[in-house]
């Protein structure tokens, strides 16, 4: 039993959806960037299995800039936490909601 | 000649305009006088084109100016004078002047007295017009004018409140005015429609060219045009079923009343059909219904009158019958008896109303009949002219009306028309005794006016030598039949008795008189003595009550027609047009509103529950896409 | 002196602009002076015309978004000239007689915006100009209703501005249609609306494109059952802004009919008449049912005016110059008179402060003149012959006559209808006894009230009597678009109701 | 292994030259900020408008379609569109910085560096069609966005950074995902080439599913970006959030460069005739269009009620990327020129009334209660705002008129090809009614309702010269618009119709 | 021997992050993330992406856990996070319908087959030369756009995490202007 692409992709698919779960079900806005995370992982193993499987680098380019990409998210979303835990003294999603409507 | 056209024409609308200078101002004698001198004028120019036409028996047309051009239309404000025109211009401006000299004693302690003659005169300029004219949109100015200025008359006393009375709902001069107003208005689109019929199918709106060429249209657009000018004719002549305004117009000072809800303006619509000869000589069933419906208006209206007890209402309804009678000859195409019969109608019956306001304001202007009686001391002349003028509406020899209600009579006699004839005949006898039935009453009898306290005087000299030639006419117009038929026939269609009726000329005569001789003996002895209301009999008596009540006719217009409008106006505008189509608008603009209410609660501010739309839409928008993708 | 409309348009613009320096205690005689300049120069431009043609005169045509043919395309035929020269007379008169106190400069400056926006609708030959002007008439309008108007004013005023502005947005897409379709056939974008005159288009594009401009218009008519703006922005506006509601931005639908529906759409517009009528027989009769339920004297006033826009309507669809020509004069008839009547209600409310007609009673005997003013309105209004409103009137129900003799009887009874309410508002406000103490002591007309309804007064008895001056560019223009109608309608029922006058016929 | 010979001729350094001034520019600052610190604002300011100055100028000496460093860059017409807007918008957006009332973000020298990174970023959106690139330039944009939002330190912009930020990132896997997906049918991530690999392989069984799977998933990441409904939900709060002249310049910018990424990636698809997708777009920005202008009918708070109605121009906008036609295309950047120029205008004049204290309501700075009676404390003002206002209703003349008559034009002329565009259009038209309730609801406040009491000076609070100056120059604009729109529309379909759309 | 390398790795970071994704506890959650991607990385090697899994390896795990251990320990999240999560229904439905989606796309036959490769590097080198090949010349500008990317987000999370963001001057008023804006509130 060989290990194909499909393999790859579903897994890929599953993790995806992983993360989505994470992302709508978090309150604790450091978990819920934990989640986006996965997310990006989920992408980035599809695009190297898809570039491993027609021998194209441009899937590995990609996922290696969405490892960049979610370098730099972290570091920014990092300094937004900070921001607002200085100001809210929480984490927590539900405390940012002055603004509806 | 033509200037003579311009100057009958025109001299009442100098005279109303120079009225109108000083509308507002109080009373100047000097615009009476004015006013009175140039409509005199007026009937001076008349006269002489009338002569002028009797001698050359020709036709003056003169054409003032454009009016409309519009598409094929083309409307000048043309004037013809003929041998209609000429006795209708000469009628009207008779009366006129005789009114206008008399308004100034009637008018005297008005506080509108210059306004009232500018009025006046306006209305005679409108009514000139009207006969004037040589296309029918031109009457049809005049038409709607003389509308107006029956408004701004019936209504002069506009300052007089509603007052509900017993035997009219209620009533004021402005809501008299409104009426007549509103009625002539339903006739006028009966004539507008005629006048369309005509344009379309004839391209023109002028007389000469109209009559030429009737023969071109087919038989049901002539009975369509008959019908509808006819229409036009029972507004402003007041025939059933537009009769009521006519006696409600009565609120209208009684010089007004003279002229024009006697003398000139009613008979329009009798001039409109002896205008419009040659349709209606093509088209003789319509002119039966005309017959037929004039007979009945004039025993209708006369049964009214017997029993009335408002002095002027009597004369008016025995306008209306007399305005039945006219029609009766016209649709039976006797159609210079009818204008013959205008004519002596036009003095004797403003004669009577004159007498009448004389007779107002030795009362103070108290109407009812049975507080009058034996007027006849304090009011001689009065009692003179109003006699000379009953006799001649009874058609009493040897006064005008008898020979025009005679002739009248004859021409039924002549079509066969027995019916006719008879209904005529015995309505002969009504008038006779409502006249004298009223003479009676006011002139005869006990001074039942002490009780209100009145003295009543004669009239001023200059008011009754005013009144004068409208006697002398009434008394000697019947003789210048001979001359009038040749004259008018000249433009209008002979009718000719056949040999039968030469023979029972006599015959008919003796009996119509026979009959008008019996309507003033039981007057007589029913009015002229120890006269005392039987308020038991006018409470019980059905018929009384029915005569008395117009037959309910206003009241049933009233249930009918104004308020069911009045209710129906209320319900298209609170409940249709706020509740239905406003409130739709309203809801559309609500339900926006309340729609971006509601999807405003799904921004409600929390991150979590932002994401979660973000992917459910994503969801939605992809299983409905890849489910479409599947299901093709 | 070609460039006469330009003048004419951006003149009060320039003024408006210039206005806003003027010192507030002056700016009553500015908004005369310029109105009164404005008013001369339009009737330099009747002067100017050739009464004997019938095509477009001053034309000036100038590319304004070539690449999309869009130009600045101005022109004036008989159709639109007299109803330039109304928006410019009303506008004058309505500054004239103004009353208000409050923001007065403010007030004239947008009038005189207001009267850009009005001048530049009825002389745009180019459709998206003729757009832009009528959208933007709707600005100025909304601040006036808004701005000065009564308790409810806000309300008004953005129902108007809404209920217009949406129906113009269809109008929009289906000009934008027409000019796609100008494009397919000839390969060229142009608005110019005499080169749309030149498109033959099918009867289903013809019928879309009817509806859409149909919505445009009639909520601006306004048609039944489009029309209960009108009653709130007039119960609300100010009395110079109902004068010029009333008077020239509702002719702007009418206007729309004659200059665009019919001409660009015959064959639809014959294929329409029957539901268009029966809505204008509904404005007539039911709206004058409605006016006459009213307590409010503006409020009849304003309901008249859907009435007397369905004789106006009534006549546009006559497809004969007859009917056409009467519509146009009745325009300017119904410009004028109700012009006229919202200003004399305006007089009785700058004094009493309300509009109620069981406030009122007896006025005839306190106020002679105010009362002589509003009965001869009234006549004209009603349509007597010899004053204005009979000539349009008569000639709408007559060319219609042609088309349908039984719904002009229907819609003739608008004779009856428009008597009975309004002879009933001069009886309940103006006869019987002064019952009201307060009414007592009202002063008659002041000078400056004389001045602006002396002029209308005049003009109604002036047109009734002589209306040729007025009604000859008309009826030459008329024919000559009922001539392109004709040549246009390719149904043979267009082509036998558009009725070509047999003297063009002769002409020709 | 060999050496690689990279010809730099080949190469084509000169495209990037835009973004390198910006970069430049950036650095600048950076080093500027690190050598001596504490120098004044306006320093910076002048520095960010010479340096998007010189970049304007850069990007107006460049060719149309050449691409450049490996065909990663691509200048065509779009692109230099797409620069010229994010540069306009970018200078309109720096004077603002110069405000009577000190605020945080201006005070900060890294602010305007990270403006230029921004910048820097959305331009290579434009200037690519490499989704690698354009990945990153989204990010680099976006993520200076955020900080920039923040930076003006008070609750809600916290509050709406955050937002905007966690939303940005799940957008971001949405993307990354439908990247994943093109590349899984295509083998390439360069969307010229994914369009000819796509039109060779359309027919081939089971390719549908992914080429509208992938679409999808890209609509979601473009939707986001551009606020369409249901992925707009960032936008009301990051508006209210960030500074007046932030949310102004976001509701512009970033959706202009993404408007390029969707007209370059939708265009494929559109080339490619997929119904679905069409209709789907047809279908968000109907929805987008209809439920924000209800959703803006409801709001309090004049800024708000801008974020709605610029959700709901960009559906207006998004109808004509499904049209596939130059006029189409083209009516998108008319649209956005004008709309920047008008609604930035806009947002100014809310910045210019910008005060501290929050008076008429807790939460929001700019409720209608502001405005009421400006006419009678300010009247030029309220002139300039109602005509802003009136612009963005449509009304002509102005401005903006002309971009919805150029859209409903191209929409109308689309019914040629499939009825249902006359309904489209009519929706359309039809929602103009709805939006200008709102839009003239901030009128009737300003011309017909009395002050709510003597505050007159609330509405000028933050009032200073460069600031009056934009607004002038943005009712310039918007009013004098007819006597330019035919240069400019021209300039457009031509720069449009050479990249091939 | 793949075969059981894939499923294992697949097994574990599936379970890793399902840990991370349902987890209390933070530090938990962190942990099971960095060991995920660790996983992740070997999943990388599996394929022969050498040099993305090494990337994988320090960037992820290395750089970007240190970041989010840092961030926790500033925000003092050793505890247990008491969160009001949302109902658990709606997030597994969206989420598994997604997953659905994903995966039917996946599914279609047209993935990754018939692909002729279009970025390749020279013959013969291994996965890492080929990179580096390919990331100096194709990728070269996204490479240096990353480069300033990361710039920014250092610059950005400089100022968002410093002290100056401590007091907002958007929130106070100054007094260099003439007139006191509290003043005019009365």
């Amino acid at each position: 039993m060989t290990i194909g692409l499909s393999h790859y992709l579903i897994l890929s698919a599953i993790l995806f959806s992983v993360g989505l779960a994470g992302v709508l079900r978090r309150k604790n806005l450091l978990m819920l960037f934990f989640a986006t995370e996965i997310m990006l992982n989920a992408a980035n193993i599809a695009f190297a299995a898809i570039s491993v499987h027609i021998g194209d680098l441009s899937g590995q380019m990609f996922a290696l800039f969405i490892i960049a990409i979610a370098a730099s998210e972290v570091a920014v979303g990092l300094g937004l936490l900070i921001l607002i835990y200085k100001k809210y003294g929480t984490l927590d999603l539900d405390n940012l909601s002055i603004m509806k409507g | 000649m033509e200037n003579y056209v311009y100057i009958a024409l025109f001299a009442p609308l100098v005279s109303s305009l120079f009225a109108a200078l000083f509308a507002q101002k109080p009373k100047i004698q000097l615009v009476g006088i004015v006013t009175s001198v140039l409509i005199i004028v007026s009937l001076l120019a008349s006269l002489t084109l009338l002569l002028h036409i009797e001698e050359t028996g020709k036709a003056v047309s003169v054409t003032l100016m454009d009016w409309i051009q519009a598409g094929d239309m083309d409307i000048k404000f043309g004037f013809t004078v003929d041998q209609v025109t000429a006795v209708m211009m000469s009628v009207v401006t008779l009366v006129s002047s005789v009114v206008h000299v008399y308004s100034n004693y009637y008018m005297e302690s008005d506080r509108s007295f210059n306004r009232f003659f500018s009025y006046l005169s306006a209305f005679v300029f409108s009514m000139m017009i009207l006969v004037m004219s040589d296309n029918f949109l031109g009457l049809f100015i005049g038409w709607e004018g003389v509308g107006v200025c029956s408004w701004l008359l019936i209504g002069f006393w506009y300052d007089k409140k509603d007052v509900t009375r017993d035997i009219n709902p209620s009533i004021s001069p402005s809501w008299a005015a409104n009426e007549a107003f509103i009625m002539n208005r339903i006739a006028d689109l009966g004539m507008l429609v005629g006048i369309f019929m005509i344009y379309w199918n004839l391209g023109t709106l002028k007389y000469s060219e109209v009559f030429a060429h009737l023969d071109t249209l087919s038989h049901g657009m002539l009975v369509g045009i008959g019908i509808a000018l006819f229409i036009g004719a029972m507004g402003k002549s007041a025939q059933f079923p537009l009769h009521t305004w006519l006696a409600d117009a009565m609120e209208g000072p009684t010089p007004v009343s003279a002229l024009i809800h006697a003398a000139t303006m009613v008979t329009a619509g009798v001039y409109l059909v002896i205008r419009a000869n040659p349709l209606y000589s093509q088209i003789p069933e319509v002119g039966y219904f005309i017959a037929v419906l004039g007979t009945f208006v004039a025993i209708f209206a006369a049964s009214m009158a017997l029993v009335n007890r408002d002095l002027k209402r009597v004369i008016a309804y025995s306008t209306l019958s007399q305005l039945g009678y006219m029609f009766a000859a016209a649709g039976l195409g006797a159609y210079w008896v009818a204008l013959f019969h205008l004519a002596a109608h036009a003095f004797f019956k403003a004669l009577l109303f004159v007498g009448a306001g004389n007779v107002m304001h030795a009362m103070h202007d108290e109407l009812d009949m049975f507080k009058m009686g034996g007027l006849k001391k304090q009011m001689k002349w009065t009692f003179l002219y109003m006699g000379v003028a009953s006799l001649a509406l009874s058609g009493i020899y040897p006064f005008a009306g008898f020979f025009s209600k005679d002739t009248i009579l004859e021409a039924a006699f002549n079509e066969h028309t027995y019916g006719i004839w008879f209904v005529l005949w015995f309505t002969a006898g009504l008038t006779a005794f409502y006249s004298f039935r009223q003479v009676f009453m006011v002139f005869f009898g006990d001074e039942r006016y002490h009780e209100l306290g009145v003295h009543p005087h004669e009239a001023k000299p200059y008011a009754l030598w005013a009144m004068a030639p409208l006697a002398v006419l009434a008394l000697i117009f019947g003789f210048f039949k001979e001359d009038f038929v040749e004259f008018v026939t000249k433009f209008l269609p002979a009718y000719e008795m056949s040999e039968h009726t030469e023979h029972m000329v006599w015959i008919l005569t003796i009996v119509t008189t026979a009959i008008a001789l019996t309507g003033i003996i039981i007057a007589y002895f029913k009015y002229s003595k120890g006269l005392k209301r039987n308020l038991e009999f006018e409470k019980k008596n059905k018929v009384y009550n029915l005569l008395i009540n117009q037959y309910y006719i206003p009241i049933l217009y009233e249930k009918t027609f104004s308020k069911p409008y009045k209710e129906l106006s209320e319900i298209a505008w609170k409940e249709i047009d706020m509740e239905i189509v406003d409130a739709g608008v309203d809801g559309i603009a609500k339900a926006v509103k309340v729609m971006g209410d509601e999807s405003r609660k799904m921004q409600n501010g929390n991150l979590s529950s932002y994401l979660k739309w973000m992917v459910a839409g994503f969801i939605i928008v992809t299983v409905v896409s890849l489910l479409t993708v599947v299901i093709k | 002196m070609s460039n006469i409309l330009t003048l004419l348009i951006f003149f009060p613009l320039i003024a408006a602009i210039f206005g806003f320096f003027v010192n507030k205690n002056s700016i009553r005689v500015y908004g005369i002076a310029v109105s009164a300049a404005e008013f001369l120069l339009s009737l330099w431009l009747w002067k100017s015309y050739d009464s004997a043609q019938a095509g477009f005169q001053f034309v000036e045509k100038m590319p304004l978004i070539p690449d999309f043919g869009i130009s600045y395309y101005l022109g004036v035929d008989g159709i639109s000239l007299f109803i330039v020269i109304m928006a410019t007379l009303m506008t004058m008169i309505g500054i004239i007689a103004l009353s208000v106190k409050d923001g007065l400069k403010n007030l004239i400056i947008t009038l005189l915006f207001l009267e850009v926006a009005m001048v530049g609708v009825f002389v745009s030959l180019d459709v998206i100009l003729f757009y832009v002007f009528w959208e933007f008439s709707l600005v100025p309008m909304l601040y006036i209703i808004g701005a000065w108007g009564g308790s409810k004013r806000v309300y008004a005023a953005i129902k108007f501005f809404i209920y217009t502005f949406a129906g113009s947005l269809v109008m929009l897409v289906g000009i934008l249609y027409l000019a796609y379709l100008y494009y397919t056939t000839t390969g060229v974008w142009s608005f110019s609306l005499t080169d749309w005159y030149a498109l033959l288009l099918p009867m289903t594009v013809q019928k879309y494109l009817f509806w859409a401009f149909f919505l445009g218009f009639a909520i601006k008519v306004p048609m039944f059952p489009f029309h209960t703006w009108l009653p709130y922005a007039h119960g609300q506006a100010p009395t110079v802004g109902s004068v010029i509601l009333a008077a020239v931005l509702l002719k702007m639908g009418s206007y729309g009919f004659v200059r665009f529906s019919l001409p660009l759409f015959p064959d639809a517009s014959v294929a329409y008449i029957t539901p268009v009528a029966v809505i204008a027989i509904i404005m007539i009769i039911y709206t004058a049912m409605v006016a006459y339920a009213q307590k409010d004297m503006k409020q009849v006033i304003a309901y008249s005016s859907i009435s007397h826009m369905g004789v106006i309507i009534i006549g546009t669809f006559a497809m004969n110059a007859e009917g056409i020509s009467g519509s146009i004069f009745q325009m300017l008839s119904h410009g004028i008179v109700s012009g006229a009547l919202f200003m004399l209600v305006g007089v009785i409310y700058d004094r009493r402060h309300t509009k109620l007609m069981s406030e009122f009673g007896g006025l005839a005997k306190v106020m002679p003149t105010y009362a002589t003013i509003f009965v001869i309105m009234t006549m004209a209004s009603v349509g007597l012959p010899l004053t204005i409103g009979f000539i349009g009137e008569y000639l709408s129900l007559a060319g219609f006559f042609k088309v349908s003799p039984l719904m002009t009887v229907i819609a003739g009874t608008s004779i009856i209808v428009g008597a009975v309410y309004m002879l009933s508002l001069v009886k309940k406000s103006f006869f019987g006894p002064v019952t009201n103490p307060e009414n007592e002591k009202l002063k008659d007309l002041d000078s400056k009230e004389l001045w602006a309804l002396i002029p209308l007064v005049a003009i109604v008895v002036w047109l009734g009597i002589y209306p040729k001056p007025v009604l000859g560019p008309i009826n030459n223009s008329t024919k000559a678009l009922v001539q392109l109608m004709h040549n246009k309608a390719q149904t043979p029922e267009a082509k036998k109701i558009i009725l070509v006058s047999k003297k063009a016929k002769e002409a020709k | 292994m060999e050496p690689i010979n990279v010809n730099l001729n080949n190469l084509n350094l000169i495209t990037m030259s835009p973004m390198l001034v910006t970069l430049i520019g950036a650095l600048v600052i950076l080093c500027i900020d690190l050598i001596k610190p504490k120098l004044d604002k306006t320093l910076y300011i002048t520095l960010a408008m010479l340096t998007i100055f010189i970049a304007i100028g850069a990007n107006l000496s460049l060719g149309t379609n050449q691409r450049g460093l490996f065909d990663t860059i691509l200048i065509d017409g779009v692109s230099l569109l797409g620069q010229l807007l994010i540069l306009a918008g970018s200078m309109l957006f720096i004077p603002l910085a110069l405000t009577k009332r000190r605020f945080h973000e201006f005070s900060y020298p890294e602010f305007f560096a990270l403006f230029l990174f921004m910048i820097f970023g959305f331009q290579f959106m434009a200037a690519s069609d490499n989704l690698i690139l354009i990945f990153v330039g989204l990010e680099t944009g976006s993520l200076a966005l955020y900080t920039l939002m923040a930076m003006h330190n008070t609750r809600l912009a916290h509050e709406a950074a955050i937002k905007y930020f966690t939303m940005g990132a799940l957008a971001a896997a949405f993307y990354a995902m439908g990247a994943v997906i093109i590349y899984a049918v295509t083998g390439s991530v360069e969307i010229y080439s994914v369009a000819r690999i796509l039109q060779e392989r359309q027919n081939e069984i089971g390719m549908l599913m992914p080429v509208i799977g992938g679409g999808l998933f890209m609509i979601v990441a473009i939707g986001f970006k551009v606020s369409l409904i249901p992925f707009h939900m960032w936008t009301p709060d990051a508006y209210e959030g960030a500074s007046a002249p932030m949310a102004g310049y976001m509701s512009i910018v970033p959706k202009v460069a993404m408007m390029v990424v969707a007209v370059r990636l939708f265009g494929v698809y559109m080339d490619l005739n997929v119904a679905i997708i069409k209709l789907t777009i047809v279908l968000l920005a109907i929805v987008t269009t209809t439920v924000a202008n209800m959703m803006a009918l409801v709001q309090k708070d004049v800024k708000r009620m801008l974020a709605y109605s610029s959700i709901s121009h960009a559906g207006f906008v998004m109808v004509a990327i499904a049209l596939n036609t130059t006029k189409g295309y083209s009516s998108i950047f008319l649209y956005y020129g004008l709309f920047m120029f008008t609604n930035l205008g806009a947002f100014t004049m809310l910045w210019i009334s910008r005060h501290k204290y929050n008076i008429h309501h807790d939460r929001f700075h700019h409720p209608y209660e502001k405005f009421a009676g400006m006419i009678k404390l300010a009247p030029i003002p309220a002139v300039i705002m109602a005509i802003f206002m009136l612009s963005l209703a449509g009304v002509p003349p102005f401005s903006l008129f002309w971009g919805k008559m150029y859209i409903l034009s191209a929409i109308v002329d689309a019914g040629k090809e499939n009825s249902n565009y006359y309904i489209v259009a009519l929706i359309m038209a039809l929602n103009s009614a709805i939006a200008v309730y709102y839009y003239l609801k901030l009128v009737v406040y300003m011309f017909l309702k009395d002050p709510v009491d003597n505050r007159g000076k609330v509405v000028y609070a933050n009032r200073a010269f460069s600031l009056e100056l934009v607004v002038g120059v943005a009712a310039f604009v918007t009013i004098t618009s007819m006597f330019y729109i035919n240069p400019l529309m021209s300039f457009i379909t031509d720069l449009v119709g050479a990249s091939g759309y | 021997m793949e075969a059981i390398a894939f499923y294992t790795f697949s097994i574990l970071i599936t379970g890793l992050f399902l840990v991370t994704v349902f987890s209390r506890n933070i530090l938990y959650a962190m942990s099971s993330l960095a060991a995920g991607m660790v996983l992740i990385s070997g999943l990388f090697f599996i394929m022969r992406a050498d040099f993305l899994g090494a990337v994988q390896l320090v960037v992820y795990s290395g750089a970007i856990m240190a970041l989010y251990a840092f961030g926790m320990m500033f925000f003092d999240a050793t505890r247990d996070v008491k969160e009001k999560n949302s109902s658990a229904s709606s997030v597994f439905l969206l989420s598994g319908i997604s997953a659905v989606i994903l995966v039917a796309i996946f599914a279609a036959p047209a993935i990754g087959e018939h692909i002729k490769p279009l970025v390749t590097a020279a013959k013969g080198l291994d996965n890492t030369q080929a990179i580096g090949e390919i990331l100096f010349t194709k990728y070269l500008i996204p490479f240096e756009v990353a480069a300033v990317m990361l710039l920014v987000a250092m610059v950005a999370g400089i100022v968002l995490a410093s002290k100056k963001m401590d007091q907002s001057l958007s929130e106070i008023y100054q007094d260099a202007d003439p007139e006191n804006e509290l003043k005019e509130q009365k």
